[in-house]
């Protein structure tokens, strides 16, 4: 049935949806707390994705780069530019962690910041995110298997009631506070890694901080490996539960694809319940469940007659679409910013790694649009419907407290399905 | 022969009075002190705005994947907007090790084939710099092969930052573009606008104005501009510098080899819009152009007071306090007097000394120009009782409180604030900000803070 | 400044707003579990009225009539219709209650109600709502008054921990639930009447009941008069509070115009603070309160730009419009359904009580449109942006579960307000 | 000279097949169990798709407050369409204690002055017709004064059904309206259609037909129609009556009046379809139009089912089990098997004796006729192992429970399901309803449930 197509013939990007490693260890980083993400690169690359995130985000964001020029490329190897930036921030901060990833160039050049890494006598966490390699999703995920590594302390002990939650880097901040609150109903206390929400949330603090703020502490990533339970959530963070695992034996591992809609959601209580041994989950997991069936029927009259282009990262997009899928909704193209094996699950009729040029070039095939802010252009071109999801989102304000996931984000994202595409139905037929 | 531009030649220019005052080049970013985009940013910043032309991005996803459609410049072209659209070669670990040079190529191909753009823009970037594919040599054949005009552009981030990136545009757009071209008529009147990216419309806030003078926009870097239009630039009387200083070597260039003169204006707020339009006739020479100008700067200028008459009612005794960089330091400034507020400090700490003259100029004697804004200006608003505090984002906690209204001037902007009617803009905005109770109310107490 | 203009000049509704006083009474009785609302009128009433409120919730209204024809009308006081109605209801189930009220026919005919329900001996609330008084919002106020004074019984017991909560009609069953969780937070045990939070919240039941499903019951009714604390939100509830406080006069009284936006929920919070001796609230109380905060920066500079419509009900309006002021919305015009003292509160450049062709006449005023679904006939002719709220909306589902209150609801609110303006100033650009 | 109709008349209708085989009248609703509206509602339905004539109702809010622009019946009026309008004299205390005339008279001016509509129909209500209210009388002074038809409704909600509420509608259009006006022009196939709303624009799924044999429609009542047609009415030479028992009287009354024959009939799938435009053109007897009819018929047919090939591949094998009242329990199932379906059961427990026979026909011996179908559909579903159940929301825990899939035949439907065409759009939602995995998704178990 679902076809996987990949660009791979297609010499470019054309309207690209896909981004970059380091713009993914860049807001895993910002889930720490007191953290200052430092980009080994050219000063661009920082400037560039300090501009995305704050206008998606509409906060501040903290980040530095080791600003390599065409002269330092040639004689650093790193030592002078990461040494240097490390000493010049902390002239007017101090972190509780640098992280420190790279872009394309040191890594073209070879740069060895594992050995830079080890000359340096504060808390520094560091991973190779080049940007000609993987995307938004694996720099996330390379990230939180890096911090992790470097930073969680082996044990044999276990907590049971301790839980540690690996969210993939599409999961907004509301989101993983959702997740994080869903299962501590269980009785559990969920520690998330990285944590956005807690500090990409969207609040307002006392001041503005130079560095992340709010987020899991590096005690706290310390301590990790006592947890019972590591959970993840989306294929790109299975190897970082691992890596967990590695510091402990016995810590137990549950695997999730995506925590979207009934079905998924329905497998999350189950394995809490197992865990708990309860009997029933707690009274608002249970109301919020009847909510979303009574969403699914309320909207399947809409979803059923409307076919969706769905795109995003891949974790990302599975969820999306089954939850589209499970109220009728017909995703007649899924298009993934990079390729995953997630691909080959999604229910859609057409599965491809692409861009929007290739959405366009199929857009006689689908009513509504599910995808980010770049798809806008897309919809008014073609008249098509939009409901805007993923990164960037830079018209709208307060992507951060969007909730599509569980039960309850669940029916949320129904309604808004069926309701922009009830109402572009109408403008259609209006015009 | 290489079309890459010697960039300590342009980093020295003469003609750059920024430079002139000071030793260190403008390029060494500070390891872990850097804010401020790279020079490939800057490029963008000066050739995108062609949109007739697709701009192809060799390189890997960051460079362009987190930058596109982030312009609000604005095009009249009827085709296609190309400068709304990204293009790039996304390069792989195997175009790194084996060179991607042959992907490049392709993406040209595929470019032509279902694009027919004007030109071709193409873009080294670091890592593709690094490992040296010659896009002289692809554009070169590209150009043979497809007979439309392809530009290399060299400006990989690492060389340096946004200012020196623009000039590494206009150096190519020299190199390839002007004087490859005659135009099909020429007037006494012709003029280029340089560094004019008609950013939110701004150029078309003043151009009907030229339009009516007569004076004719012979071609544009790069704001509402078109390739066939840059290619007969050599042909003008006049390069008009609009706001960007980082053009001047371009000019000067232009100067050198077509005896073109040029001169640097800025139109923004109310006297510098009069004064540009002055300047322009005058830099033209024809008496009876710099009569029929100063009637027109009369005619608006006198409108443009009646449309202010409400704002000026509201703004009566109103006190601002700005902190920004570069020119706006004082521009803003300016145009923030034009609407009748009374501006009690701005922030200098960036600024030229060319910058600093001018907005002690603007000022006046009393006025506090700011070498430290962030410690300064909580002060500055208590001593001079402000009502608005104008700044980036990561000040609006001292607006907030102090309970006064706040604008951020980086924002990015829908709307224009350039020429006369844009003025109209920047006073809805100022009101919309005082008559705001949102600072007030988001800084009152929590109730439970005793 | 703001100047209140009544319609009274005008000898019609065009295009109305207004509400009939049954409706409130049928939504009030759908807030009390296991309720059969029997409206005494003409048949189509009930008929108007379930298939108005079945549209809104996408739900199965319970809702009887007791049918009265031109022949009954003249030969019954309504013993006849009411009685025979009873009869027939309890052939086919058996009511907790049964909620009686009058549409403007009996009214007009002069039928006893009081009387006829002294002879009935199964549990019944009757209520006076002819339909040519009153609106909406005193529909269901009275309807609450009435089931205090014949249900709860007197006492002079009080459970300090014990709270009320007596929600305007307006608070949509979503808003009920996140007010009661909120003082919840606190400690409280908290029973709203009327409860639409777990009757008409959009739950799928195990099956379609005939009566109200959910909603508080006839024994929390009987028994809230030991309650310490009467909480009344909107001004056409303080009425009902003070039946209680006749009840046991040591309950004390807690009144809010309405809980939207900062100030307000920081006055509730601040009232909690002083009955709980709290020093802080919950820490998720205040995590929303920055969020909302940050809300209002993010949304202020689209907000400050445009001009307001907003429609409703008084205590709705009241609310909505005290949320847009906060932010920086200029409310041009403020039309309520009917009056009430609450209008001279409202902060607005104009408040008239009219319809929706009174706001049409004003279209030159505003840009975008708060109110409900007949709002989109206005919005689509004049070029307008709408967020849809209060009765009805029809075309949209989901309705019950949108939520603008406290720092939490009133964040999404903003967000929803700054977005829809900017995409339809950016809209009115492109066209 | 009372307008009001002789109610006892309308509900004994000799023209009405339902009331000749029942002793009670239609309008007895019992108290406590009584669900569909009232005869207001009924007058709405037949008048209110007059876009250009105001409708004013004259009572409480209750009455049009819940009720204005609930209908999707569609209009090609030019003008502003007043069916999507709301207008009422919104009576209080005051007028009920000293009558609601003044006000009403206001209302008129106001609408007069402001809409400038073809006509004013002013319908009473129960209040109004309690205290007395002549509308009559307004209607009256007011069609002299202002020189438009002023047509008053006497169908309060408690005179009975909607059903009488549509004749009371069709009745004051009898009295106040046609014959009052000469056609510009007549045609030998001249007809009227009779009780077709155009809801969802089923009107126009096949009056483009009609145009094509040269069938015209001389006016409506009232789908699509207009004032000024309406009063020409009484030169048509066929009645049609599409779907509407409730306004067989006035068609009798028009035979009466006006020696119009009649014929009933309805549009709703490919046989009805078929046969309806065959029976008009029998009914106007020109054996060329017979003929061409016969033409179109086969050209129609012959494309619907090469349009419905696509769908009679899904639905081969698919059994459906309908639970509705009324004509629907076998107009829906025709369709339905015209679609490729088996039809396995049909509720008959509302249906008159008419239709159960039309029921039977349709689905033959083995056809289930279900007499209490919230009983029985469930074991049927079991029984016949069908795919599909067609019924009111409150069966779709049947089919939730069952996993099958769900159509709310109830719904608000925003497409039409009528002539040929609207066949297409009743095999998309059957299509997607069927392959909407929704049903046994909702009705999976819980993980808690052991």
């Amino acid at each position: 049935m679902v076809t996987l197509k990949t660009a791979a013939s297609k010499p470019l990007q054309v309207n690209p949806l896909k981004l970059s490693q380091p713009m993914g260890a860049t807001l895993a980083f910002l889930g720490v707390d007191g953290c200052m993400p430092l980009m080994h690169g050219g000063q661009g690359c920082a400037s560039f994705t300090k501009v995305y995130l704050t206008r998606h985000f509409s906060e501040p964001i903290a980040l530095q780069t080791t600003a390599v020029t065409d002269v330092t490329a040639i004689l650093d190897g790193g030592d002078y530019s990461i040494v240097e930036s490390i000493k010049n921030i902390r002239k007017k901060v101090l972190p509780e962690l640098i992280g420190l990833y790279t872009t394309g160039l040191p890594e073209t050049k070879g740069d060895d910041i594992c050995g830079v890494a080890s000359q340096i006598d504060c808390p520094l966490v560091y991973v190779n995110t080049a940007d000609y390699e993987g995307g938004l999703e694996s720099g996330w995920a390379l990230t939180c298997k890096a911090l992790i590594q470097q930073l969680t302390a082996e044990t044999d002990q276990i907590d049971d009631n301790k839980v540690v939650l690996l969210p993939h880097v599409s999961m907004q901040p509301i989101e993983v506070e959702k997740v994080k609150d869903f299962i501590a109903a269980f009785g559990f206390q969920v520690l998330a890694l990285p944590d956005l929400a807690t500090s990409l949330d969207g609040h307002l603090g006392e001041k503005q901080a130079a560095l992340s703020h709010g987020g899991i502490t590096v005690e706290e990533i310390a301590g990790l490996a006592d947890a019972g339970l590591v959970i993840s959530v989306g294929h790109s963070m299975q190897a970082s539960a691992e890596v967990l695992q590695q510091k402990n034996s016995f810590i137990r591992h549950l695997h999730f694809p995506h925590l979207s809609g009934l079905v998924a959601t329905d497998s999350l209580v189950e394995q809490l319940l197992t865990e708990t041994r309860f009997r029933h989950p707690p009274a608002v997991v249970e109301r919020w469940r009847k909510r979303l069936q009574d969403a699914m029927l309320d909207s399947h009259f809409s979803m059923g007659q409307t076919r969706f282009l769905v795109v995003g990262e891949p974790d990302h997009l599975v969820g999306l679409c089954e939850s589209l899928y499970e109220a009728g909704g017909r995703v007649s193209v899924a298009i993934a910013t990079v390729n995953s094996p997630q691909l080959e699950e999604i229910k859609a009729e057409q599965v491809l790694v692409g861009d929007l040029e290739d959405a366009e070039q199929m857009a006689d095939q689908y009513d509504l649009i599910v995808g980010n802010f770049h798809c806008e252009a897309l919809a008014h071109r073609h008249h098509k419907g939009l409901v805007t999801r993923g990164f960037p989102n830079w018209e709208q304000v307060g992507n951060q407290l969007k909730n599509d996931l569980l039960y309850e984000g669940g029916a949320y994202f129904l309604f808004e399905c069926a309701n922009v595409a009830s109402a572009h139905r109408e403008q259609l037929e209006a015009s | 022969m290489s079309s890459k531009p010697n960039v300590k030649e342009l980093l020295i220019e003469s003609s750059c009075e920024h430079n002139s005052k000071k030793r260190t080049p403008c390029n060494a970013p500070t390891p872990g002190a850097t804010s401020g985009g790279c020079a490939f940013e800057g490029a963008q910043i000066s050739l995108f705005p062609y949109a007739d032309a697709v701009h192809l991005v060799h390189g890997s996803m960051t460079c362009l994947g987190s930058s596109w459609e982030t312009r609000t410049t604005k095009t009249s072209w009827q085709g296609r907007d190309f400068t709304q659209m990204g293009f790039a070669t996304d390069i792989s670990v195997n175009d790194v090790i084996f060179s991607g040079e042959k992907k490049l190529t392709g993406a040209i191909a595929y470019i032509v084939e279902l694009y027919a753009p004007e030109a071709v823009f193409v873009y080294s970037t670091c890592v593709t710099a690094l490992i040296g594919d010659d896009i002289d040599q692809v554009c070169a054949q590209s150009a043979e092969k497809y007979g439309i005009p392809f530009v290399p552009v060299h400006a990989p981030g690492f060389v340096g930052s946004k200012n020196l990136g623009s000039r590494l545009g206009g150096e190519a757009v020299f190199r390839h573009l002007i004087g490859t071209k005659e135009p099909d008529k020429v007037t006494p009147f012709d003029i280029n606008l340089i560094g004019e990216y008609n950013v939110t419309g701004d150029m078309w806030q003043y151009s009907h104005l030229l339009d009516e003078l007569g004076i004719r926009v012979l071609s544009s870097l790069s704001g509402d501009g078109r390739v066939a239009a840059i290619r007969t630039a050599h042909r003008a009387k006049l390069n008009v510098i609009v706001c960007a200083k980082s053009l001047v070597s371009l000019t000067r260039k232009m100067e050198e080899k077509y005896q073109i003169p040029w001169i640097s204006l800025s139109f923004y707020g109310k006297r510098d819009t009069s004064d540009g339009l002055r300047s322009i006739a005058t830099a033209l020479g024809d008496p009876d152009l710099i009569e029929r100008t100063n009637q027109l700067i009369a005619r608006e200028e006198e409108q443009l007071e009646q449309q202010l008459q409400p704002y000026r009612v509201l703004f009566a005794g109103k006190k601002a306090v700005l902190n920004t960089g570069g020119n706006k330091s004082w521009s803003i400034a300016a145009a923030l007097q034009d609407l009748g507020l009374e501006v009690v400090g701005t922030s200098v700490r960036k600024a030229t000394e060319d910058d600093r003259t001018k907005a002690r100029k603007y000022l006046g004697e009393n006025g506090v120009l700011m070498m430290n804004p962030g410690a300064e200006q909580a002060k500055l608003i208590d001593d001079t009782e402000a009502h608005l505090l104008l700044a980036g984002g990561r000040s609006l906690y001292t607006a907030i409180k102090k309970g006064i209204a706040f604008i951020d001037v980086n924002q990015e902007k829908k709307k224009s604030y350039g020429g006369y009617q844009g003025l109209l803009n920047l006073a809805e905005d100022v009101k919309n900000a005082l008559e705001n109770p949102v600072f007030s109310l988001v800084g009152r107490k929590t109730p439970w803070s005793h």
